[in-house]
């Protein structure tokens, strides 16, 4: 009853919880590099858990706005000079803007068409940007998106010597998403992608117009991977091809029900679950996928809610 | 655009036909898994790799193409069976995502475990002697071994259409289909016939992998693009649909070649435009129920 | 016919080769309690189906209060003022009783608003409440639903219904896999419900339905065999063959 | 809060301890170059950061690149390090991907403090590996082929280019080819740069071949099916078929373009001509097939460093001869470790004038990095696949046919490049 009290008070405050954590999550991790790219794929994860976890509409296709918000970011850095700031913004509204091609198609079919649709429709953007030739880069990707400093006013962080900085100037994006996700899925619009997700039938008869609700929230969502790609581009300074492969929507969804769909915290455990494990991994084997594999279809079989799913289940049966 | 006789013109009608069979395999087996189980089988371009593999190891065991060419379909459908049975099985009734999800990871195991056993670098698979070569249809010089490839597709399909439409097992599989409670309640063992169906699916997709197997290098990635062929070809045909997987699978070869002769570097593109089109003007595929899509 | 609430003018209804309504036309009296009945396969269902605006009719008509309403889709019918319960229990089974209300309740004023906390919109919890009062499930409010015996969750559709304070209220077999218990409970409510409202309910429960009902319609393969009060129907030789004839099965 | 963080330090905690039981119990691990920085070295250390992949399509590779890297490495440390202070390789998995090598770059750098990187097997992963140590003042020695490595756009002072670049190679065997074979050349190219700079680089030699092009289809990269693409180049009918694509590209359009019979109507050229893959492909599909390369284990009778290096080599490997790529990590670190030496240091402004003014013949007769673009001027071998019937055992597979002299003249200028 305790360990209830505390859920109960960590779900209250999650926003306040999660920035107390990552606030000092790169202390604990093994480099800075690591702790940054788990902030991006816990964002990318978060966004996918929108339409995912929250609606319980599976889609392959999250890459797309990942890979598009990447390179919008980059392309408006790199050949048309633009201020890093405004091109994060150009970088999510194009992702968005994909989202809403994207979605306004893929939800004409139902179901597990969707996963499938949503993955060919991403497959489709991954070769529009590859045939976009020197402005993406094609399959040399988009290089020198370098970042080198940032001017706060009251000081400057030299991202590319002090890691930790671009850390924290990363986490500054990410908690301000985090902030606005907190809130959609906390008002009226999140209970009807829950009511969609519980019985898309009974939701349409109470009067919401499914389509439209659906195509709204992966827009949304789009908005967010987006900001994960255009942040991704920054950190990495390249934006690889790649990162519109269909393998990159793929993370996120093994990140997304690691770490448990459906819930507040699920992305962010999940990615750092992740993305840890890997670094461990890849320094003892070459066949990180083998048990990457394994352990995912263990989840699926065994644990489908996750890590921070089955510690809530967990607690609430006490 | 110049160069382009009506003669080339036809000759890569025909290679597009051609390319169009292993989509056709691929496709039939996909399609039948979901029409039946409502399984999205991600792991179907794994299973195309594997049995591309088991060719390989095969060739190198008894040195026989034939025998390889019986074999593997039945070793890929065996392990087929056997991820049903222990796998896929306990997450019916979980949700339609599970199983796709499960195969999703499969698919990364098969891989890297084909990785582990056979090694990074590809594998050398030639085509025998009495398929290699080109001869003349009349419009210009066609390998051989691809109009082979027609033979056996025709063949595969023929011989599925017949177990579907004319025996007692493809009715039972037509009414689970429709309906699995009602073929429950008709003392059928539907579990028995899934099991079945998801052999005869993986093995349709390792048969087509041996098929490709001399045309394409054999490596552990070779299933990923692949998949995503087979996706476009049964959203475009209609999932569920035996006709519908055979017509969009020539129709995307056609596609694919006829941009590969006037776009060439567009030609990875033009399927998913055709998807996209087909999307938006019959969202259920062009032989697909309207159920089963919305 | 004002005083119709709803009415289908020649409505067929084909699914692939197969007819499952052919040439129904019917109305249905503002504010009474009318029951569609008929054998198993006289196409009841699908005529709710159409009444409730899940399947558009093939051909013919949907009159609403006067208003052609044919094709209009389906999320639209909630706003119009129809509500329907299932035939197959269908909740949201992770929510709680007050949640699903609450939810149902919303459809109606915040579809899109992404920002206000869930925790300020009391009015709209209370007004929920009221409703599970109304059906009697004041003492299971926070329970899950898919926790909700039976015949709760069936109380708990209706709730939903209600919550969309439709003028038009469509039941399918409220009262199928019931105990008498509580089969003796959704008929009172199912009473009480049509003392404000009009009601259309599709039974196959005939003596129930002749218990309760002011109107009748009854089906036989598709067509429409009889309509009246329910004394003129009991007293109709063409109803009693039907029903009679496939008893002796 | 508190169970997020258990979890946090316990990854942590495992994670040494793995990696303690590892260094501690696998001699094998130890000896396996693929995990060195697991036996804790030296502060002093001279670190090499090393990002190839070992997983994926080149896996083979990659890891014979890592194999030959060691071995410089180890001979550097037998000669006594730099006045002791010994040098190690760090290796890490770039996956073929240039995200995760940007990834594995930046660990490197920020984690292990490496002091130079050397690596790469694409031109993506090189440019962004490029990246990464140019904005953090790495010197970048990259080991695979690409013209934009040299371009003012991507090249800065840290970079240096030990492959040969697809101008130079294409050049070269076109330079051979054309005045041979005929005058009516086709091209098939993979579309992406690496293609595109290998056709530029044969039609700057065709020019003064006077060639005359008759097709130029361009394929996706990695198609797996070429047929679409080939009966439209053998209604063309030419002399001389330019295959500007790579890898398994070379080998699957080879395969089908022998199946359509086109092997026997015209000369099949593939620039860079791989060992690795021509002994996967099979001779079957690559006989008579004419390239270019850096090395093959055949200059080892003319070049006495080549003989060094391929016994030194087959010591190692139970008498297997090495590769091309594998040559290329051992001159990309060999060289590298060479200019520590002279520099006496591990700053990077001295090792980078070390590189600049040193030559060195490490593996196939003397190379120099040129000033202006850091390219290494070395000589590009002019090869031919052998028939089955021909080789004298499995590791026979070319015939060294001409020898493209290491010059200057060969590469494009530095004010072409826009750096001059």
């Amino acid at each position: 009853m305790n360990m209830s009290n505390l859920t109960g008070t960590i779900t209250k405050n999650r926003v306040l919880v999660v920035f107390a954590f990552l606030l000092i999550f790169p202390f604990l991790a093994p480099y800075e590099a690591l702790a940054t790219d788990v902030l991006i794929y816990g964002l990318y994860a978060l966004g996918l858990n929108l339409v995912f976890g929250y609606m319980g509409v599976l889609s392959f296709g999250h890459a797309a706005f990942f890979g598009v918000g990447a390179y919008g970011t980059g392309i408006a850095m790199v050949h048309f000079g633009v201020h890093w700031v405004p091109s994060i913004f150009i970088g999510i509204l194009m992702a968005g803007l994909t989202a809403m091609i994207m979605g306004a198609m893929a939800i004409r079919t139902k179901g597990i068409y969707f996963a499938m649709v949503t993955l060919a429709l991403a497959q489709c953007v991954y070769y529009i940007v590859y045939h976009m030739g020197e402005l993406s880069g094609g399959e040399d990707g988009l290089t020198g998106v370098s970042l080198k400093t940032v001017d706060l006013g009251f000081t400057t962080l030299n991202i590319i010597r002090e890691p930790l900085s671009k850390y924290y100037l990363v986490l500054g994006f990410v908690m301000v998403a985090i902030f606005i996700f907190s809130r959609i899925i906390n008002s009226p619009f999140g209970s009807v992608l829950e009511a969609i997700r519980e019985n898309e039938n009974r939701a349409q008869a109470c009067g919401y117009d499914v389509k439209l609700t659906k195509w709204v929230a992966f827009s949304i969502s789009g908005l967010f991977c987006g900001l994960a790609g255009a942040l991704s581009a920054i950190h990495l300074s390249v934006v690889p091809i790649e990162s519109l492969h269909y393998h990159q929507s793929g993370l996120a969804v093994m990140m997304a029900l690691l770490g448990g769909m459906g819930t507040f915290f699920g992305p962010f455990i999940g990615a750092m679950a992740f993305l840890m494990l890997e670094d461990i991994i890849t320094t003892m084997t070459s066949h990180w996928q083998l048990f990457l594999g394994a352990i995912f279809m263990i989840f699926v079989l065994f644990f489908p809610r996750g890590i921070w799913g089955s510690i809530l289940h967990w607690i609430s049966r006490r | 655009m110049n160069g382009i006789t009506l003669e080339l013109f036809v000759m890569q009608m025909f290679t597009g036909l051609a390319l169009g069979t292993v989509f056709v395999l691929m496709a039939v087996g996909l399609s039948l898994i979901f029409g039946l189980l409502t399984v999205v089988n991600f792991a179907h371009g794994a299973f195309y790799m594997v049995g591309a593999y088991v060719g390989v190891f095969l060739m190198g065991v008894t040195g026989n193409f034939w025998v390889s060419l019986v074999l593997v379909p039945i070793v890929v459908g065996t392990l087929g069976l056997v991820i049903e049975r222990f796998l896929v099985r306990p997450l019916y009734g979980r949700g339609i995502d599970y199983p796709l999800l499960l195969t999703f990871g499969l698919a990364l195991v098969l891989v890297e475990l084909v990785r582990i056993i056979f090694g990074l670098e590809g594998q050398s698979f030639d085509v025998p002697e009495v398929l290699s070569g080109a001869v003349n249809i009349g419009v210009g010089y066609f390998p051989l071994y691809r109009l082979f490839l027609i033979g056996v597709t025709s063949f595969i399909v023929f011989a599925l259409w017949l177990f579907i439409e004319k025996t007692s097992y493809g009715l039972i599989i037509r009414a689970g289909a429709r309906d699995p409670e009602i073929v429950r309640i008709l003392g059928v063992d539907i579990s028995k016939v899934w099991l079945i169906v998801f052999a005869i699916g993986t093995g349709v997709a390792g048969l087509a992998g041996v098929l490709a197997a001399p045309m394409r290098s054999v490596i552990p990635d070779m299933g990923s693009t692949v998949l995503v062929e087979a996706f476009v070809v049964t959203v475009v045909g209609g999932m569920g649909s035996l006709v519908g997987a055979v017509v969009a699978g020539m129709l995307v070869g056609v596609v694919v070649a006829m941009t590969s002769l006037f776009w060439p570097s567009l030609a990875d593109l033009s399927m998913f435009v055709l998807m996209a089109v087909v999307l938006l003007v019959r969202p259920q595929g062009l032989f697909g129920q309207k159920g089963l899509m919305g | 016919m004002n005083d119709d609430i709803i009415r289908t003018e020649n409505v067929t209804m084909r699914f692939g080769g197969f007819t499952a309504l052919n040439d129904v036309t019917a109305s249905f009296p503002n504010g009474q309690l009318t029951a569609i009945i008929g054998p198993n396969g006289a196409g009841k269902s699908t005529y709710f189906n159409v009444l409730s605006g899940a399947f558009p009719p093939s051909e013919g008509r949907l009159i609403f209060e006067g208003k052609d309403i044919t094709g209009t889709p389906q999320h639209k019918f909630a706003r119009l003022g129809i509500a329907k319960s299932f035939q197959i229990t269908n909740v949201f089974p992770e929510l709680s009783a007050l949640e699903n209300v609450r939810i149902a309740i919303q459809a109606l004023e915040k579809r899109f608003d992404f920002w206000t906390p869930r925790g300020q919109l009391t009015d709209m919890e209370h007004r929920a409440a009221d409703f599970l009062d109304l059906v009697g499930l004041h003492t299971h409010k926070l329970k899950q639903a898919s926790n909700l015996a039976h015949g709760e969750q069936r109380a708990l559709e209706i709730a939903l219904a209600l919550a969309c304070q439709p003028r038009l209220l469509l039941l399918d077999e409220p009262t199928a896999g019931m105990s008498p218990e509580e089969t003796m409970t959704m008929v009172d409510l199912i009473c009480e419900l049509a003392s404000d409202r009009t009601v259309i309910l599709v039974e196959h429960k005939m003596k129930l339905v002749m218990g309760i009902s002011q109107h009748l319609i009854v089906l036989h393969h598709g067509e429409v065999l009889a309509e009246g009060k329910p004394d003129d129907i009991r007293n109709n030789d063409e109803v009693r063959r039907v029903y009679l004839g496939q008893g002796k099965h | 809060m508190t169970i997020k963080n258990e979890n946090m330090s316990s990854a942590g905690l495992s994670r040494r301890k793995i990696i303690k039981g590892a260094a501690a119990g696998a001699g094998v691990l130890a000896a396996s170059p693929f995990l060195l920085n697991i036996a804790g070295a030296a502060d002093d250390t001279i670190k090499i950061g090393f990002p190839v992949p070992l997983t994926g399509p080149y896996g083979s590779e990659a890891k014979e690149q890592a194999l030959c890297a060691q071995m410089a490495v180890d001979e550097f440390n037998a000669a006594g390090g730099l006045n002791g202070r010994m040098a190690e390789l760090l290796v890490r998995d770039d996956k073929l991907k240039s995200g995760e090598a940007a990834k594995r770059t930046q660990e490197l750098i920020e984690k292990d403090k490496v002091h130079f990187v050397a690596g790469s097997l694409s031109a993506s992963v090189q440019l962004a590996v490029n990246t990464i140590c140019a904005d953090r003042e790495i010197p970048y020695v990259s080991i695979s082929q690409s013209d934009a490595i040299n371009e003012a756009k991507n090249f800065t002072k840290y970079t240096f280019h030990e492959a040969m670049n697809p101008h130079m190679t294409a050049g070269a065997v076109g330079r051979y080819v054309f005045p041979k074979e005929g005058k009516r050349v086709a091209f098939l190219i993979a579309d992406y740069a690496y293609g595109h700079e290998m056709a530029r680089g044969f039609k700057e030699a065709g020019k003064a071949a006077g060639i005359e092009i008759v097709a130029e289809v361009s394929h996706p990269l990695a198609t797996k099916d070429y047929s679409t693409f080939l009966p439209r180049i053998q209604a063309a009918k030419p002399d001389v078929l330019c295959l500007c694509n790579f890898g398994y590209d070379q080998m699957n359009s080879l395969k089908q373009a022998t199946s359509f019979g086109m092997k026997d109507q015209m000369r099949m050229v593939a620039p860079a001509l791989l060992y690795n893959q021509r002994r996967a492909g099979g001779a079957a599909a690559y006989s008579n097939v004419i390239g270019g390369t850096n090395f093959y284990w055949g200059l080892e009778d003319s070049i006495p460093s080549a003989k060094k290096f391929v016994d030194a080599y087959r010591k190692l490997n139970a008498g297997a001869p090495p590769s091309d790529y594998g040559a290329y990590g051992y001159a990309g670190v060999g060289g590298l470790l060479a200019a520590v030496k002279a520099a006496g240091s591990t700053d990077a402004d001295a090792v980078i004038a070390a590189m600049e003014s040193t030559p060195y013949d490490l593996y196939k007769g003397e190379q120099h990095y040129r000033k202006c673009d850091h390219q290494s001027v070395q000589s590009v071998y002019i090869i031919e696949s052998k028939a089955e019937a021909d080789m004298a055992n499995e590791y026979d597979v070319f015939k060294i046919v001409a020898e493209d002299k290491a010059s200057e003249d060969v590469l494009r200028s530095c004010s072409a490049l826009g750096l001059g």
